[in-house]
């Protein structure tokens, strides 16, 4: 049992102090909740009225030029793909490293994880030309007798994201079923009912408890490995091609540190207004953003790092294709795109080596929001800077988003921040049993002495 | 065109032998109700026919495929005359019809149907039954005059028959196979014809 | 033809065909609304569904008059091909006549007679009360009565003659902008004969070209092109030498080996100079009396004339060694070279010719000289005619003076004060909406006809399939008018139809040709080959009497400190009266890839002096107006010149012709030229308006960044045995032993990739193209949009660079610098059907794949729209459908009815979110293989498959077959030491193989 | 779960009085006894003395299948309709590892659940409970006949229940 909890022992709450608290976050919230609500939900909407706008006329209503044929909603897949990823990273790496602090946060990081999926795998439907034959990507038997293509890595996405997706929610519902035991008692009305089916007849017996540490085990276990490929296989998608600035040996690894760095910085994003609107901040404390911002530091230096071997590369291979394409980058149309990213992914969280920083949450408030546009812009750059400057210069060309692009990408944000608030408010978004476990039970010796 | 030449002389023959048989007996219709067919014949077409219920589109004239290619033994190629040298097997044109019914089935309402349509200069307006999807290149020539696999054994109208079902013995006609890819497919298969996909998709 | 359907109509039937066949929407189930099928009452003559019957006629699109064979398909033209036997074009075609079907289709066709009203809007009438509203108004004829046509050389042109003089009139005028008066003239002077003579290019070792755009307008350019190629495309080590004398680098220049860009107006100066050079040193083999012409070459000394032309004197010297090297030949003429002193131009160019003794060798005057066309002088005088109101009928058949005479005379206004105008026109152009009637004359695709392209060819034009509208043949029209005029008129004609009159008129044919057989077999003879062609005798010139004492001195020159502006005619919409094809709209301007609209070419330096970037809006200002229309950077250009294309800037002539671009003809004097012609030059000014447009040009970058895309070579390093064009691909070389391995493994990869691993024998499907003959004339591109149904998007569509031509021509420019001469180099690209395909591999669905053939096969109906494909392909050649174009109710549908009547109904239209690409006419192949199938072939004989582009081509540049065929033409083709692959180096393995580009330069 | 038994039901407030209540209770032979943690505890688990529990197996069951049903399947397809893309081999292994690795992925996530699920439910205990035991109190369930309560109370207030009560 892991005694050495992340936090000063003095303000350590006893198992009922934590019951009541997280149990109280499920209580009538306040009007700002609300408001939020309604907020997201018409953002939802627009996006929604945007997407039946393209459906109707065409792909052409988004602004894609060719030879630039991927834009906003892959670079959108791509960032949200991302964002699921630290949600894994904290709730089974970490895990698996027994370290302690994770246990107040990997709630929220891992609703988030399912969440950002289920926005991400809309995207690649929402960019096909005709999404209404987006189901032939998958193999089932069909008359025509007709097969996929497994050597395309889109296949490898749609069984990397299909599978990343069902293992992160058994994930999520499995670390959930004794915190909704433990709730079962207090909550009333439809919720109780909710609780009863959902806690699935949990008692904590010993030998529930025999089953379901090995088998909470074994899913971190096969997740560390998952999470890792997602993204590996994501990045794929433009390794895997000929495109210069895409075809590199780096992506997997780049595209893995790029995305857990996205994550950790929208999980900050997340945690703080939710430790204040819930009033958590007793078990989300100052120490846990440190850690967070300490993971935010590392992976942005990786980032940063794999900036500047690509340029390298493309300068040392001789190419004068990928030559052309990283100096298209720097100083061609895009070259605001790409400074923005390095300096949102690679200047300023260098301000995370002061503890200062690392300590003030409202400064890595602000610098999480920095990171979240510069990784989105990262995979801008990416996709479509690099495509607009391929092989053929004659073919050459220049894209810009239109209105049908953004109202998509806001909804997106929509869709996520509304399932986030409707689980905020219906399940405990700190773990019950685990912030108890980093807390040792009494002992008659101690109490006595 | 010698292929069309030769069809043209032979069918107008044929076309000639069916209007005398059908004029030297007037009164044939009540024969065939009574006894069975003779011997001569293949196979012997109801006389009227019910055509509510009968599967298939109603055509603007019940065109009786049964009379004329089952009782009568008309070869298909006499009204679709393209299917062996055109990728479409051709509609045939009314004057054709006209050949035989300008004497031929006085008398039948459908046929006097026919003769309106001839008289006020108006094409019929047949439906398709057969409907493919407008991607698919289906080459009726290369399939009426194909050699390959079991087809080697084939009469023409047997070849017909292998996608249009039994066309001998329908009143009115319906569409008998499914025609989707899954359906070509298999027989491409197991005859050993290509299934590659540009053959059927440009 | 395809007669005889009893009153059936027609047109019903054809659309409704059309739905099952040709507009047959692409979706992923078979629709459910119920087809009709609509058979023929009676079928016409040699027609069997589903099987094409070829008609040959003669293009009318110009007044070359190329023979054409239109294909039919359920009695629907639907493509355009050359006629192999014609003498003018043998098979080939330009953009322009494949674009013809757009012409027969345009649904903004005049659909029936239309009347104005008293409101001045036109309204639909019968044509009796037409015909009869004509013969009323002509009432007893009179010498007030004019008549203008177009171009007419045959049985229509003797018809209307015939008929004005029963009608006891003679103002007959032709309105031709390429009226040629300053050849003509010059031919008076210099052998005083008054014709234009037949150059014979093709045997020329030696192209001068004076400003002639002969691969664009000028003349008989399919002709020219075909020669060209014979003349200058590589061929075992020999070439010819092409050099183009013009301010600009028009398209024509751009196959030019050296490009002189002499001061604006003095390129005939320097032809003298050179003749000057000949006759001093007597330089080859001169005819005797040449020496006849010193005193008029006297001031030419090279000297003195460099300087006004703004070249070296030594290379005057060296040109004239040049040119009387071998056989050669020097071009003038062509509206893009028509400054006021072109006949001085073309006087010293007959000089030259002369002088180098290529009369009666490469120039050649026919015995039988045409029917001089009139002038646009005599267009000046009738516009003062019909102000003075001494014109009381004036009838327009052809021609659209309104918008092709420069604004400055306003032909309309005096188009007004005439009291009744008749237009025959088909389209209600600027001159017909002029007009009180309009009767509209029959498509030349639905018409009887003959025309006469030069001496010894009679063409034959014949109704191809039924009228699309209730459109009168002219001819016709203008018998029935006779016939109710009483008296002279009424007993004028005989025959009650055009086509009698026509039969007639071919009687005499037969007896001129001495043609012994029955007339009607002559006749069916000659529908079926498309007229009769004979070489006609030849006619031997020698100098005027007077010829000394003329003036070749005269040149253009700017005005002040202004700058010089070239009004020339644009390869695609000619003088304009293509403006209404989306084809040719849609078609890339073949130097500035620009489209759907008109720009100002400008130097990139005096662009930079004045602080204008390209698409800002520059307004030009001269003597006679001012225009607006954006700037286009040209390092094709002198820094003192401008150029504006003809042909836009339509205030009607339809949907796609209509206030797109400016004309420019409003910059130009109203005044004929001293040799009676439009002057296309004009001094300017020019103002940054401060306006900005994008301008809707489908390229992206004019370099190749040392890529080797288009790779060229010069003669002297073929020779040598060097192959390589040195250009930066391999940045950081290879070791030798790693090139070896490299090499293997991609010899084994080759070998394993060939027939793309299927088991048995396929061909394997490839093309050639030798850019030693590609003049980037883009008649390729307006071929394959006719037969694969490839929808145009649009200027707005265009701009965001979708265009969907399968096929372009990638334009490239290399040097240019100061010091440095500007080298242009054309390359068609179309897809690679490369055996390792990267766009395939990434398909996960299975579309984009590799056919047994070697095809890189795309399966329209199982796309779903990735685009994953376009992505990993590096020559960029896959187009993808942002909108609905095969929808009829969608905006962006691209077949308006009737239009969508050209669809091939072989080739499916692509739905919204597919993607589509080039399968070298995947439908040609199949239907070949079917045909050889039935016939009991075992395979398709080389040359059996033509694809659309190889069909067309004028120069014959493409090569396409069977490579596992040793001795198909493809396979020779690509074994040639010239052969490449573009991009080779990603190991694509490319079907198509590109031949270098010769550039046969002058020994340093 | 079925009719609840009768017995002692005890709750703790230490957790090494729990721990010793269950050895003294294995000591006088009373083996099926329920515990009650709200969170999982090794004292507790080691007094209990379970061996490791079989979910693993079936993690390795389903990985295994995963695996092989991802080779399996990609490769089946590819032969089933033999198409030639961009030259390649038409069964490659290389890019179908990575369908195999997710499949390997997935079913060994599902089958562990599947395998909680199936253990969970087989090793069921009846017995009374209370609301406390998920918050902060530990309980043990002692099933007897009603002869045997009184020792059994002893026995358990004697290792340090705050509170026994009998469950009939």
């Amino acid at each position: 049992m892991a005694t050495t909890a992340g936090q000063n022992q003095i303000t350590r709450p006893t198992y009922h102090e934590v019951t009541r608290d997280i149990a109280a976050t499920l209580g009538s919230p306040s009007r700002a909740y609300y408001v939020l609500l309604a907020i997201v939900v018409t953002v939802f909407v627009i996006g929604v009225g945007a997407l039946l706008y393209q459906i109707r006329f065409g792909l052409g209503v988004a602004g894609y030029t060719p030879p630039v044929m991927w834009g906003v909603y892959i670079t959108t897949f791509v960032f949200w793909v991302g964002i699921a990823h630290s949600g894994t990273l904290i709730s089974a790496i970490l895990y698996l490293f027994r370290s302690a602090w994770r246990t107040a946060v990997y709630r929220t990081a891992e609703a988030m994880t399912v969440f950002a999926v289920m926005t991400a795998g809309l995207f690649p439907i929402i960019h096909v030309g005709r999404l209404w034959y987006a189901y032939w990507l998958f193999p089932y038997p069909n008359q025509r007798q007709l097969w996929v293509n497994f050597k395309s890595p889109l296949l490898w996405d749609v069984f990397a994201v299909s599978t990343y997706f069902t293992v992160s929610t058994l994930f999520l519902i499995v670390g959930l079923v004794p915190d909704i035991a433990a709730l079962r008692g207090r909550a009333t009305g439809w919720r109780k009912k909710l609780y009863e089916v959902t806690a699935l007849g949990w008692r904590g017996t010993d030998q529930q408890w025999r089953h379901y540490t090995r088998a909470y085990l074994y899913l971190a276990a096969l997740a560390t490995p998952l999470v890792l490929s997602v993204h590996s296989v994501v990045s794929w998608d433009f390794a895997m091609a000929i495109v210069p600035g895409w075809h590199a040996t780096i992506f997997a690894p780049y595209f893995v540190a790029g995305a857990i760095y996205s994550g950790v910085a929208m999980v900050v994003t997340l945690l703080v207004p939710l430790r204040k609107v819930f009033k958590v901040e007793r078990y989300i404390t100052v120490e846990h953003f440190e850690n967070l911002s300490k993971l935010l530091l590392l992976t942005g230096m990786i980032v940063a790092y794999a900036y500047a071997v690509e340029y390298f590369i493309a300068w040392y291979s001789g190419n004068p294709f990928e030559r052309a394409s990283f100096w298209n980058r720097a100083f061609g149309d895009y070259w605001w795109a790409t400074w923005t990213m390095i300096l949102c992914n690679g200047a300023l969280p260098l301000f995370l080596f002061f503890r200062k920083v690392r300590r003030s949450i409202p400064a890595l408030f602000v610098l999480s929001l920095f990171v979240n546009l510069g990784m989105w812009f990262e995979r801008f750059v990416i996709i479509v800077v690099s495509l607009s400057h391929e092989y053929e210069p004659y073919a050459f060309g220049h894209y810009t988003p239109t209105w049908v692009e953004w109202a998509i990408l806001a909804g997106s944000f929509g869709w996520f921040f509304m399932w986030f608030l409707l689980f905020a408010k219906n399940f405990p978004t700190v773990s019950i049993t685990e912030v108890k476990e980093i807390i040792p039970l009494p002992r008659r010796e101690r109490a006595h002495s | 065109m010698t292929t069309r030449g030769l069809l043209i002389v032979g069918s107008l023959t044929l076309a000639a032998a069916t209007a005398l048989f059908i004029a030297s007996q007037s009164s044939g219709d009540l024969k065939a109700q009574a006894g069975p067919a003779p011997d001569t014949m293949a196979y012997t077409a109801p006389v009227d026919v019910d055509t509510t219920g009968l599967p298939g589109p109603v055509q603007p004239i019940l065109y009786r495929h049964d009379v004329h290619a089952g009782e009568f033994e008309m070869d298909c190629r006499y009204c679709h005359y393209a299917v062996e040298v055109s990728a479409s097997p051709a509609i045939p044109p009314v004057s054709s019809c006209m050949g035989c019914h300008i004497i031929a089935g006085s008398g039948n309402p459908e046929v006097q149907k026919l003769r309106d349509y001839w008289n006020e200069r108006r094409p019929i307006e047949w439906v398709e039954v057969h409907e493919m999807s407008p991607f698919v290149h289906f080459p009726h020539h290369r399939h009426v005059s194909s050699e390959q696999g079991s087809f080697k054994e084939l009469s023409l109208v047997e070849k017909c028959e292998t996608c249009h079902g039994p066309v001998r013995e329908m009143p009115q006609v319906y569409q008998f196979a499914s025609l989707k890819m899954g359906w070509c497919i298999t027989c491409h298969e197991k005859e050993d014809v290509t299934i590659d996909c540009t053959s059927c998709h440009y | 033809m395809a007669e005889s359907s009893n009153g059936m109509n027609r047109r019903r039937f054809l659309t409704v065909l059309g739905v099952t066949s040709g507009g047959a929407a692409l979706t992923g189930c078979s629709t459910d609304e119920v087809e009709k099928l609509i058979p023929y009452l009676v079928p016409p003559d040699h027609q069997i569904p589903g099987i094409a019957t070829w008609y040959a006629s003669t293009c009318r699109e110009c007044p070359a008059g190329c023979g054409v064979h239109v294909r039919v398909r359920e009695g629907r033209a639907v493509k355009v091909e050359g006629n192999p036997d014609h003498p003018v074009n043998a098979g080939r075609l330009c953009a322009r006549g494949q674009a013809s079907l757009q012409g027969l289709y345009n649904p903004d066709r005049v659909r029936q007679p239309m009347l104005r009203t008293r409101d001045g809007s036109f309204e639909p009438v019968s044509w009796d009360e037409a015909i009869g509203r004509i013969a009323a108004e002509l009432g007893g004829g009179g010498s007030d009565i004019r008549f203008v046509t177009g171009y007419e050389a045959g049985t229509f042109d003797r018809m209307v003659d015939e008929w004005l003089r029963a009608i006891g009139s003679s103002g007959r005028l032709v309105v031709e902008p390429q009226g040629r008066e300053a050849e003509r003239l010059a031919n008076r002077r210099v052998f005083g004969l008054d014709a234009v003579p037949r150059y014979d290019i093709g045997s020329a070792r030696y192209v001068l070209s004076l400003g002639v755009d002969f691969l664009e307008t000028w003349g008989s350019p399919v002709q020219q092109a075909r020669a060209f190629a014979a003349s200058h495309g590589y061929h075992d080590g020999h070439m010819g030498r092409y050099v183009h004398v013009e301010p600009r680098l028009s398209m024509t220049a751009m196959s030019a080996d050296e490009w002189i860009a002499p001061t604006p107006g003095s390129e005939g100066l320097l032809a003298l100079a050179i003749a000057h050079v000949i006759v001093r040193d007597g330089l080859g083999s001169p005819p005797a009396d040449a020496r006849r012409l010193a005193g008029l070459l006297r001031d030419a000394d090279p000297a003195s004339a460099a300087v006004r032309i703004g070249i070296a004197a030594d290379t005057i010297e060296r040109l004239a060694r040049e040119f009387t090297a071998g056989p050669s030949v020097a071009l003038a003429g062509g509206l893009g070279a028509q400054h006021d002193a072109a006949h001085s131009t073309a006087i010293a160019t007959a000089v030259l010719n002369y002088a180098a003794g290529n009369v009666g060798q490469t120039v050649l005057f026919d015995r039988e000289l045409p029917r001089p066309s009139s002038s646009y002088a005599d267009v000046t005088g009738l516009a003062d005619e019909m102000r003075a109101g001494t014109v009381r009928v004036l009838l327009i058949h052809g021609a659209n003076p309104v918008h092709g005479t420069p604004a400055a005379l306003d032909f309309a206004a005096a188009m007004g004060s005439v009291p009744f105008k008749v237009s025959f026109a088909r389209f209600m152009d600027e001159t017909a909406t002029e007009c009180d009637l309009v009767l509209p004359d029959h498509d030349p695709l639905e018409q009887w006809n003959d025309f006469v392209p030069r001496a010894g060819v009679h063409a034959l034009q014949q109704p191809v399939m039924q009228p699309v509208f209730d459109t009168r043949q002219t001819g016709d029209v203008l018998l029935q008018v006779a016939r109710q005029m009483d008296g002279a008129a009424a007993a004028a004609f005989e025959v009650t139809a055009y086509k009698d009159f026509l039969r007639q008129g071919w009687r005499d044919i037969q007896r001129r040709v001495g043609d012994r057989r029955p007339f009607e077999q002559f006749w069916m003879d000659a529908l079926q080959r498309g007229g009769v062609f004979r070489d006609s005798p030849l006619r031997s010139v020698s100098l005027a009497a007077d010829v000394a004492n003329v003036d070749a001195m005269a040149s253009w020159s700017v005005a002040g400190d202004g700058l010089a502006l070239i009004a020339y005619p644009s390869p695609a919409l000619y003088d304009g009266r293509g403006a209404n094809r989306p084809w040719l709209q849609e078609l890339p301007d073949p130097v500035t890839k620009v489209t759907w609209s008109t720009w100002v070419e400008m130097h990139p330096e005096t662009a930079a002096e004045h602080g204008i970037a390209e698409g800002d809006v520059v307004e030009v200002h001269s003597a006679y107006g001012s225009l607006r229309v954006p700037a286009y950077l040209h390092p094709g250009i002198r820094r003192d010149t401008l150029a504006i294309p003809m042909g836009q800037g339509h205030t009607a002539f339809g949907r796609y012709a209509e206030g797109r671009g400016a004309n420019v003809l409003a910059l130009l004097s109203g005044d004929a030229t001293a040799f009676g012609g439009i002057g296309t030059y004009a001094s300017v000014t020019i103002r940054h308006t401060g306006e900005h447009v994008f301008l809707p040009k489908t390229e992206g970058k004019p370099r190749q960044m040392e890529r080797g895309i288009a790779q060229a070579i010069t003669l002297a390093e073929l020779e040598h045995g060097e192959h390589e064009e040195h250009h930066g691909m391999h940045a950081a070389p290879v070791p030798e032993h790693i090139e070896d391995v490299l090499d293997q493994w991609q010899e084994n990869q080759d070998e394993a990739t060939r027939y793309g691993d299927y088991e048995g024998e396929h061909p394997r499907w490839a093309m050639s193209v030798d850019l030693s003959r590609c003049t980037g004339c883009s008649a390729c591109v307006t071929a394959c949009y006719a037969e694969n149904n490839i929808p145009t998007v649009g200027p707005e569509q265009v701009r965001r660079g979708r265009e969907m031509s399968w096929i372009r021509i990638e334009r490239y420019f290399e040097g240019g610098e100061p010091e440095e001469s500007l080298e242009s180099r054309v390359l068609p690209m179309m897809c690679q059907q490369c055996s390792s395909a990267p766009c395939e591999s990434v398909c996960p669905v299975y579309a984009a794949y590799h056919t047994p053939d070697g095809l890189n096969g795309q399966v329209y109906n199982r796309c779903v729209g990735t685009r994953y494909c376009s992505n990993n392909c590096p020559y960029k050649v896959r187009y993808f459908n942002y909108f609905d174009h095969q929808h009829s109710a969608d905006p962006s549908f691209a077949w308006p009815e009737p239009l969508h009547w050209l669809l091939n109904p072989d080739v499916t239209v692509r739905a919204k979110g597919v993607m589509e690409k080039c399968t070298f006419c995947v439908q040609r192949i199949r239907d070949e293989q079917h045909r050889a199938k039935l016939a009991g072939q075992d395979r398709v004989a080389d040359g059996e498959v033509v694809t659309a582009c190889q069909q067309t081509c004028p120069s014959e540049a493409i090569v396409f077959g069977d490579l596992n065929d040793p001795n198909s033409r493809v396979s020779r083709a690509a074994a040639d030491s010239r052969g490449y692959h573009v991009l080779g180096d990603l190991n694509t393995r490319p079907a198509v193989t590109y031949l270098k580009r010769v550039r046969n330069l002058v020994e340093a | 779960m079925s009719a609840q038994p009768s017995g002692i039901l005890a709750s703790f407030r230490f957790v090494d009085a729990a721990a010793e209540a269950i050895r003294t209770l294995k000591a006088e032979g009373y083996g099926d006894f329920t515990v009650y943690t709200p969170v999982p505890n090794v004292e507790i688990a080691r007094a209990v003395g379970h061996r490791v529990s079989p979910v693993r197996r079936w993690t390795l069951i389903g990985g295994l299948t995963g695996c092989a049903g991802g080779f399996a399947l990609t490769l089946w397809m590819s032969f089933d309709w033999p198409m030639i893309v961009g030259g390649k081999p038409i069964g490659p292994i290389i890019p179908y590892v990575v369908i195999a690795f997710e499949l390997t992925i997935l079913f060994g996530a599902s089958a562990t659940i599947l395998g909680l699920l199936f253990h969970a439910w087989k090793t069921r205990q009846a017995g009374a409970y209370d609301g406390r035991f998920a918050d902060d109190q530990i309980g043990i369930f002692v099933p007897c006949a009603s002869d045997r309560r009184g020792t059994v109370q002893e026995l358990l207030r004697a290792s340090g229940a705050e509170e026994v009560r009998v469950e009939a």
